[in-house]
């Protein structure tokens, strides 16, 4: 029958396979134990990264203020001549966590843009990239994937979850290729170059100082979140609540709404109903302006608000005058990965951990930066630092 | 016979919603013996095979087997107890094989594992013990002909090793060859000193396999007779009790056949050939003939279920295409069908939505006149429900048949096609629709009757229609004798 | 008479009788929480939110009671939302055209999946479960990923804006009037010809067809009217809170527990309309509730599992424990 | 046409033949190699997952029962399994145990709720899924536990080009064909699946049947939890079921020809579609396709494949005829 022969011949495979004899994709040992001891916590909040990022935030990055995608925050530089490769026309893999939200998605165009840049300067010759659809074991896969098929050059990874995807990354160090992680971080420094902006804890800490600032002490914050369980996120939270600890200020609660408009205007549109709400503190500015809404509808006064540099947020902001502040998880970072492997490849050095820089956009750069975007759509990120790249603004605008 | 009856049952009482089927009913199995019990349809017969299978449990009365009491409240018992019981409606799961069919629930292991080839082996041995040699045990079911799926069943009742063997109408099925290989089951089944309780109105039958018969009537056992004591036209007379005259009622005064309202040439499909037939106003035409032989074939084709493909049909005189149930329903033709449960009833809507069902489906026949005739209908038709809005499903049998026919009447038709009308349905009932039918006749609609039992036939029936093996085997006028008809119906010309 | 006796049975049978009682309770134990409630602003904000999950639920009970499921509705939601944002741009005068387009896509959508379901024979759980691969798919291959241009008011009107200024109700959402047109017409629809074959279908394909059922056809209209419910609530989800990426997103199976939790039996032929839409009140309540308990809304799926599965099993054993014997008769027909 | 003679799984190994003839050739018009050592070590890495999941699935859908908790229930596992193990390579053992003890409890609990509760498998096993949601949310604010690197051997270790994980996958399956082909309880699946009132009739415990389907369902999510923590190095809650991980078995169940309604098909053609799946994910991969368009593609060929299976259902059910000369009507089929 169909199934014995399948069986059996299932069986015969194994044991040729046997045969031929087995390899591993090694795993080194030693950082990983204790680091990821670490993300086991169940606990995000770690004060020495939390006091780090504070004050990071004054500390002036070196580099051109006009190419923040190349500023660093005190970078210990690294040498990188071992990767180096002659010629031009390298291969550059990339393996996307996904593009399933508008930060991503202006992220990825740029870097696409970026890349087209490079290309044309023949310093990058095939771009292979990969998308995980935010499966996390899917990313493995792709990672490993790339690995195997011994064509890149150079590897740029933006995980989609720390700790799960710290084994592959590993991986792909012990490979031999210059690894660039970017965005979410990975529980080692085996890559030749993280980057990313401040951090989680700046973006949540910006936004809850404002609040602080800005509202009578006794005033009512409602806290909105996205999802539980990823880092970045939980880090703007944990940091918000260290802030909010020593203020006068109450907080109603913290929702998770999906970063779904609806969801987040039905829980606004209840607490509402059952009482005032001053300020609306977000971990991510996804239907910000769904929240504000909710206040019109019910006929409040606007809050004081923090969402992110997203266009649609920003013109609202614009438009109701209300006080708020656009905190922003640096969108340009997307540029900094491909340029950063084009240097590795070349043996420039490169700063061990990269660390751009995260401003956010207050009251007074409001005017010049919707003015800068202007005729960006709406889920567009104000900045996305790609101005001066040769597609703008066709690229971001029809997407 | 000294030891212990096989089975013994004593005092059976049932009834459903209130509706008596069976009246301290007893019935005595010797052991190696084949016992029939005969009556008309809705006489209890299957009641009480059911409730000797574990299906239903009596009301009151006692089973003994081999001389032990017992009370079966799952079909289970009555397996495990010995009594095995080959229904009417298969029981057999297509997609499996028939040796895994026949050993389903008690497949041969060997160190915990299904032993597939003490199974193959097992099936093939006891089909050739049957007889059946040409009957492959991996063949999954689904491939089988009916006939052949029932022999597979009868094996799956022998196959559990037991000492009653209970066969509901095992020959409905049965095409003549068929039944030559039910009788060889039977008879060895017997000389295993196996007993064979068997259910039917088949007096062919039951005299050449029975060695005694219980007679039962209107859910009351009329007399258990040794076969040699009893001619067939007596054991006739003991199941229907009064003579036909009685039990039927007479042709309403001022029912007159006019026009031809359903005439059928040269109809044929995969299943018929050569069907000459012709419906007038005011005429039943019976339909008689062994399972199997086209009856039901024939219904379907003028409905339109399986269309002719060759030949003609007219419906007052215009011809029509008929080739599928809404051109049928146009052309003012009627189905009650066969099986009410599975094509007459959606069961959990109630009364009234099933009353109107034929109304609502079809435009052309749908009219706020008609809608409000309905309760009407239902109510000449002594419905006995809690009212139009109680689900049908909790109706007795008789009054979900009564629903089926009030939802054809509601579409005032031309022509009505009753595919066993009266099939397991109380005597009640019954007589109601013999009544009915006869009123449909004097209304002017042309009846067509298909039934299975010969007495229907031929105590309604104007005109008999007889076939054999898909074929019109002859005709014969209402009120021919139960042999007359089966002679046709057998295949033979009345001597 | 008779009928309204039995009209009550058949509420209190089954699991219709089942969703109004738990909808009670819940409206109940809000009131404790909150009395402020039940004050005509803050109630029509509720049933303002809950429209669209009502009116997808009336879409979806067709489907259902005619023995399918429609998979594909929050998928189709996102992507009318979406459609509406990128074709609009912003242009007030494209309001309508595109209300239009969005109605032809929504039927169509519907068509295909009724069409696959009869005429290909494909069981409708798989249809529709592609139905919904290809359609976020193909919105987000379209817009690049990320929803672009934007709404026009004209077009959030339906959505957030309502008759102003009613004394003690304040605002009575527009979107509370359609949900009750919709409602309205959805039990005016099954009271039809349409409507009682479309039950027969679900409850007994084989009897429907031999009385002369359009099975099939029925079946496809159940589809398409599900892809309209669809539409109509991405109208009013999109302008109730804008696009964002994420519309829709998980509303099948919202919606189907909604219409079971209404006593809608999966496979067809049983339950009613109304209950199934009390069904999607019941959910919107249920969430209501949570948040004014100020439950962490990490534990609340357990809470709505838990509860969900209760009330259908309680329900599943009212169906099989209704005794046959009592409704035995001796009664001729009344009525 | 003689593609109906062939049994249902020798016609799904036809289709994967097919897909990675296609697939070959369009990726070697593409300048490519599918069948490179990459690309191979990709194609099987990418089945051991979905495999996993749609193994025990099989199980459950023969029944005509469904589990769409298996994603939850693999990320409670993986949970379980990391946080037991917590770096020491001593625990390894306890904890794969406790994680498959826990995702059989799971299993079991979906079963008894079907069964005993008469409650319908799609809302019941929904249900469990959310329960177990919201405690993960809850219990782990993230991912938690801590894999010994020892036992993420079973992620990433593969012999030649055959991930170990795919191997014990292709194992599992072996041992599931021999369970539904040798063992009582096994076999009985179809029984139950085909028909539960013959089943019941014929002695089958149908119950316990059910149950064990749902308990093995639930041990193989277990399994699957097991991979992802050893390839995660934790265990991960948010991921696991963010991914609708339970709606791709179901389709690679279906894809290998198991009827959704139950009673038919088997492990080894849901082995087929799994393969299927996972060569449409590499081509896509290497060929760089765009990740929206793969769900396009995706959804549209599961619904191809089942309408040629129904297809193919469909003439099978003509009847035999008695006049040949009508052959022609036999395949008009019946309402």
């Amino acid at each position: 029958m169909q199934t014995t022969r399948l069986a059996l011949a299932s069986a015969a495979a194994v044991g040729l396979l046997l045969a031929v004899g087995c390899t591993t994709d090694e795993i080194p040992e030693a950082e990983t134990t204790e680091e990821a001891t670490a993300s086991t916590e169940e606990e995000w909040f770690v004060q020495a990264d939390y006091e780090e990022q504070l004050a990071q935030r004054d500390i002036e990055p070196e580099g051109d203020p006009t190419t923040p995608w190349l500023q660093a925050i005190e970078p210990e530089w690294v040498d990188t001549s071992e990767y180096a490769v002659d010629g031009g026309d390298h291969t550059v893999c990339f393996s996307n966590a996904s593009v399933s939200n508008p930060w991503r998605v202006t992220g990825w165009i740029t870097m696409q843009q970026q890349v087209e840049v490079l290309q044309e300067a023949g310093e990058i010759g095939e771009f292979l990239h990969s998308d995980a659809a935010d499966d996390d074991e899917k990313q493995i896969s792709d990672i490993q994937a790339f690995i195997d098929s011994g064509e890149c050059d150079a590897l740029l990874i933006s995980p989609s979850t720390t700790a799960t995807l710290t084994p592959a990354v590993e991986a792909a160090c012990e490979s031999g290729i210059p690894v660039v992680v970017f965005d979410r971080g990975v529980n080692t420094d085996c890559a030749v170059t993280f980057i990313h902006p401040i951090g989680g804890y700046a973006f949540g800490a910006d936004a809850a100082e404002f609040l602080v600032d800005n509202l009578e002490p006794g005033s009512t914050v409602l806290a909105l979140r996205i999802l539980p369980g990823v880092d970045v996120l939980e880090h703007r939270w944990a940091a918000a609540q260290e802030i909010f600890a020593d203020s006068e200020l109450e907080i109603l609660g913290n929702e998770f709404t999906g970063g779904d408009a609806a969801e987040i205007k039905n829980i606004v549109t209840q607490y509402l109903q059952r009482g005032e709400v001053d300020g609306i503190w977000m971990d991510a500015g996804d239907g910000a302006v769904a929240a504000i809404e909710a206040f019109e509808d019910a006929g409040q006064p606007y809050p004081v608000m923090t969402g992110e540099d997203e266009l649609s947020f920003m013109r609202k902001w614009k438009e109701t005058g209300m006080t708020a502040l656009a905190p922003v998880y640096s969108n340009f970072q997307w540029r900094t990965p491909v340029l950063a492997a084009t240097m590795i490849l070349n043996g420039e050095q490169v700063p061990k951990e990269w660390v751009l820089p995260q401003e956010p956009i207050t009251e007074a750069e409001l005017d010049d930066y919707l003015e800068r975007n202007e005729d960006m759509p709406s889920l567009h990120y104000a900045k996305f630092g790609g101005e001066d790249l040769p597609g703008f603004p066709d690229a971001w605008r029809d997407r | 016979m000294s030891q212990a009856p096989v089975l013994a049952m004593r005092g059976i009482d049932k009834s459903f919603l209130g509706v008596p089927v069976l009246r301290s009913v007893d019935l005595v199995i010797e052991p190696g013996e084949v016992h029939a019990v005969v009556g008309e349809n809705g006489a209890g017969k299957s009641t009480l095979m059911k409730i000797l299978a574990g299906v239903h449990t009596a009301d009151a009365g006692t089973i003994e087997l081999g001389g032990r009491a017992v009370s079966f409240t799952h079909p289970l018992q009555a397996q495990h107890a010995g009594v095995a019981t080959v229904f009417q409606e298969f029981n057999l799961l297509p997609e499996l094989s028939v040796a895994e069919n026949i050993h389903l629930g008690r497949e041969p292991r060997r160190r915990g594992l299904i032993d597939r080839r003490a199974m193959a082996e097992r099936t093939a041995a006891l089909l050739s013990d049957l007889g059946v040699d040409d009957l492959a045990p991996a063949a999954k079911a689904k491939t089988l002909s009916v006939p052949r799926q029932q022999i597979v069943e009868i094996a799956k009742a022998m196959s559990q090793g037991a000492d009653l063997i209970c066969m509901d109408e095992p020959t409905a099925a049965l095409a003549d060859a068929e039944v030559e290989l039910l009788y060889r089951l039977v008879e060895r089944l017997r000389d295993k000193g196996v007993s064979v309780l068997y259910v039917s109105h088949r007096l062919r039958e039951i005299f050449d396999l029975c060695d005694r018969i219980t007679v039962l009537k209107d859910g009351e056992r009329v007399t258990t007779v040794d076969t040699a004591d009893i001619t067939p036209d007596e054991l006739v007379t003991a199941m229907v009790g009064r003579r036909i005259e009685a039990v039927f009622p007479e042709p309403l005064p001022g029912t007159e056949t006019g026009e031809v309202r359903l005439a059928v040439t040269g109809g044929g499909n995969a299943q018929i050939d050569g069907i000459d037939l012709e419906v007038r106003a005011g005429e039943i035409v019976g339909l008689a003939g062994l399972q199997g032989s086209g009856r039901t074939e024939i219904a379907e084709a003028v409905f339109g279920i399986e269309p002719f493909t060759r030949g003609t049909v007219a419906v007052d005189g215009e011809t029509r295409r008929i080739t599928g149930p809404r051109k049928a329903i146009a052309a003012g033709i009627a189905l009650v069908t066969e099986d009410r449960k599975a094509q007459g009833l959606a069961l959990n809507q109630s009364v009234g939505a099933n009353a109107r069902m034929v109304l609502d489906a079809n435009a052309r026949v749908h009219s706020r006149a008609r809608l409000a005739r309905i309760s009407g209908i239902l109510s000449s038709l002594d419905l006995v429900s809690r009212g139009e809005d109680q689900e049908v499903q909790y109706l007795s049998g008789g009054n979900q048949q009564k629903v089926v026919v009030a939802k054809w009447l509601a579409a005032e038709p031309g022509v009505i096609v009753l595919d066993e009308p009266t099939r397991g349905i109380d005597v009640g009932a019954k007589h109601k629709l013999y009544a009915v039918i006869r009123s449909l006749a004097a209304e002017g609609l042309a009846v067509l009757l298909i039934t299975s039992e010969l007495i229907e036939v031929i105590g309604l029936a104007d005109r008999i229609v007889v076939l054999h093996d898909g074929r019109i085997a002859g005709e014969l006028p209402g009120g021919a004798t139960e042999q007359q008809v089966m002679a046709y119906a057998t295949g033979r010309s009345p001597a | 008479m008779g009928r309204i006796r039995t009209a009550a049975a058949a509420l209190a049978g089954g699991g219709t009788g089942t969703v109004f009682a738990l909808l009670a309770a819940i409206f109940i134990a809000v009131a404790f929480t909150n009395p402020g409630f039940f004050e005509g602003p803050s109630l029509m904000a509720f049933l303002k939110q809950a429209a669209p999950l009502v009116i997808l639920a009336a879409g979806q009970y067709f489907v259902i009671v005619s023995g399918n499921f429609d998979l594909s509705v929050g998928a189709l939601v996102g992507a009318q939302v979406v459609i509406a944002a990128r074709l609009i741009d912003g242009e007030e005068s494209r309001t309508l055209p595109v209300m239009g387009v969005m109605l032809l896509f929504g039927l169509a959508v519907g068509l295909v999946n009724g069409l696959v379901t009869t005429a290909l024979k494909v069981q409708s759980f798989i249809t529709t479960l592609g139905m919904m691969l290809v359609l976020t798919g193909a919105i987000r291959l379209w817009t690049g990923g990320a929803p672009t241009g934007s709404l026009s008011e004209a077009f959030r009107g339906p959505g957030r804006r309502g008759i102003d200024d009613v004394p003690l109700i304040g605002q009575i959402p527009w979107a509370v009037l359609i949900m009750i047109g919709v409602g309205a017409a959805a039990i005016w629809l099954m009271r039809t010809r349409f409507g009682r074959v479309l039950v027969a279908s679900g409850d007994n394909e084989l009897a429907a067809e031999l009385s002369g059922g359009r099975v099939d056809t029925v079946r496809t209209v159940a589809f398409v009217l599900s892809g309209l419910s669809a539409t109509v609530a991405g109208v009013l989800i999109g302008g109730y809170a804008g696009v964002s990426a994420q519309v829709g997103q998980g509303m099948e199976f919202t919606v189907i527990t909604a219409v079971v939790l209404g006593g809608v039996v999966l496979g067809g032929g049983r339950g009613a309309v109304v209950a199934a839409m009390a069904g999607a009140l019941t959910i919107e309540a249920l969430f209501a509730l949570f948040n004014q308990m100020a439950l962490p809304s990490t534990i609340r799926p357990a809470a709505q599992g838990l509860i969900i599965i209760a009330a259908v099993a309680y329900a599943a054993k009212r169906r099989t424990r209704r005794p046959v014997a009592a409704t035995a008769t001796t009664n001729a027909n009344p009525s | 046409m003689s593609l109906r003679r062939l049994d249902t799984t020798a016609l799904i190994y036809l289709a994967l033949a097919g897909v990675v003839a296609i697939g070959g050739i369009a990726v070697a018009i593409d300048g490519g190699n599918l069948f490179s050592t990459a690309n191979l070590v990709d194609m099987f890495t990418r089945t051991s997952l979905t495999g996993f999941l749609a193994l025990g699935m099989t199980l459950v859908i023969l029944c005509r029962s469904l589990d769409l908790s298996v994603g939850y229930t693999a990320a409670l596992a993986s949970m379980v399994a990391a946080t037991t193990m917590d770096g020491d390579p001593n625990r390894i053992v306890l904890g794969a145990l406790a994680a498959l003890l826990v995702a059989g409890l799971v299993g079991a609990a979906n079963g008894a709720i079907v069964s005993f509760l008469g409650v319908n498998p799609f809302i019941a096993t929904l249900g469990v899924g959310l329960i177990i949601k919201g405690y993960l949310d809850t219990e782990y604010k993230g991912p938690a536990g801590l894999v010994p690197t020892a036992f993420q051997q079973f992620g990433y270790s593969r012999i030649a080009f055959v991930p170990v994980s795919t191997l014990v996958m292709l194992a599992l399956a072996a041992a599931g064909i021999w369970f539904l082909r040798s063992t009582r309880t096994g076999h009985h699946m179809y029984a139950v699946g085909g028909n539960i009132d013959v089943a019941r009739m014929s002695g089958v415990r149908t119950k316990s049947t059910l149950m064990t389907a749902h308990i093995l369902c639930g041990m193989f999510a277990g399994v699957a939890g097991l991979l992802l923590a050893a390839r995660f190095g934790t265990g991960s809650a948010t991921e696991a079921y963010s991914n609708l991980y339970e709606l791709d078995a179901i389709a690679a169940v279906v894809l290998g020809g198991t009827l959704l309604l139950g009673g038919r098909g088997g492990i080894a053609g849901t082995v087929a579609g799994v393969l299927i799946l996972a060569v449409l994910d590499t081509v896509f991969n290497v060929m760089q396709i765009n990740p929206f368009a793969k769900d396009v593609l995706r959804g549209a060929i599961i619904i191809t494949a089942v309408a040629i299976y129904a297809r193919r259902q469909l003439s099978r059910t003509a009847r035999r005829p008695r006049f040949a000369a009508a052959g022609t009507a036999a395949d008009t089929g019946r309402p």
